[in-house]
């Protein structure tokens, strides 16, 4: 499973995209948001974080399963 | 075309008319966002743009979508500028075309509204010490 | 320049967020007013609009002065056609630039409302078979 | 005292310019309108009929002397 971060996200992780391999892998949006957090405290300190799910927002109850393209979407800053 | 949907390097706000004007459209409605000088009393070199484009496309898509939904519009465009941008350059432009005014101002007002609460682009101030990702924290 | 005023007789619709860009403003909302093709279902074939100069030139200066101290704008512009004008060719141009949006977006509305309760311009409609002073008549 | 007409107003008299003579020259805005729905019974039928002196919208209580830019302005609808 493949996850691209933007923004500050992607600052705070070092990399645009990182790889879970298949046993660490997050089963649902709400678990992957949490192994985040988890690794990387700073993504707690956000004003918001989503993510996206074949670049559609996804709430937490989301399942993954892993072939998807999943994004993580800090707080928009557009316009 | 009904609706204009685009992430582009350079806004030219010079066509912006052309692409909404209509022979059924007694007016048009365009919002210019643009680079600020100063952003609490700090001067700013440059914002940076980043975007998640294929997501950022897809909602503004949608967004126009809703728009012509919601009032009674003839065109639709939703443009916003990637990368760096200086002081006075333009970062956004959206508009609306209608048989008469009420739908063309409330619509743009909307887009631009919406646009800043669902489209992910990311924006980072430039200051002479620092650099600050807009919105990210509390 | 803060503001400016004027009839002319083409409308440069591709010049005006120049006129209005400032290193201070966030936002540019401008309102366009163009020839519709069609009123109540019968074909306008062009409007001819005609003004006095003078009165026009005070009352439009007045709107604008009005808008700069009601609201934070850094620049205010009103521009009206005069002469005949076909369908989708513009008639009337405003806009204003602010830090923040909401402040262009409220005076942007507020000089075209106002525009077109004051100032001594008057449009005919020519249709195929006659031609109509608009609003001369209850 | 000249008297400038536009609109609708000027397709009524024919003119865009019309002259008082001195014995019938009106001395209020309130005795111009007066006048000029006498001689053009069309201006009663109008949305709205207001006159401007010096090129400023003027009630009709103000008074002239004659000397004034004076201008019938009927209902308008720029923009």
């Amino acid at each position: 499973m493949n996850v691209l971060f933007f923004g500050i996200t992607k600052d705070i992780v070092g990399s645009s995209e990182i790889s879970f391999s298949n046993e660490l892998q997050p089963t649902s949006v709400a678990s992957l948001k949490k192994q985040l957090i988890e690794s990387y405290p700073e993504f707690s300190k956000l004003n918001s974080l989503a993510v996206a799910v074949n670049s559609e927002y996804a709430d937490d109850s989301v399942l993954l399963k892993g072939n998807e393209e999943i994004a993580i979407i800090p707080p928009v800053s557009g316009g | 075309m009904k609706k204009v949907v685009e992430i582009v390097d350079v806004i030219d706000t010079a066509k912006v008319y052309a692409e909404l004007s209509d022979a059924n459209s007694g007016g048009i409605c365009v919002f210019v966002g643009a680079v600020r000088e100063f952003t609490n009393n700090e001067e700013v070199i440059a914002l940076e743009f980043e975007t998640y484009e294929a997501m950022a496309l897809k909602e503004m898509s949608k967004i126009a979508d809703e728009a012509l939904a919601k009032w009674s519009l003839n065109k639709v465009l939703i443009r916003h500028a990637v990368g760096e941008k200086g002081v006075e350059e333009p970062v956004v432009i959206v508009g609306a075309s209608s048989a008469h005014r009420d739908a063309c101002f409330e619509a743009c007002r909307f887009l631009i509204d919406t646009l800043k609460e669902t489209v992910p682009i990311w924006k980072k101030e430039k200051f002479k010490n620092k650099s600050v990702w807009v919105s990210a924290h509390p």
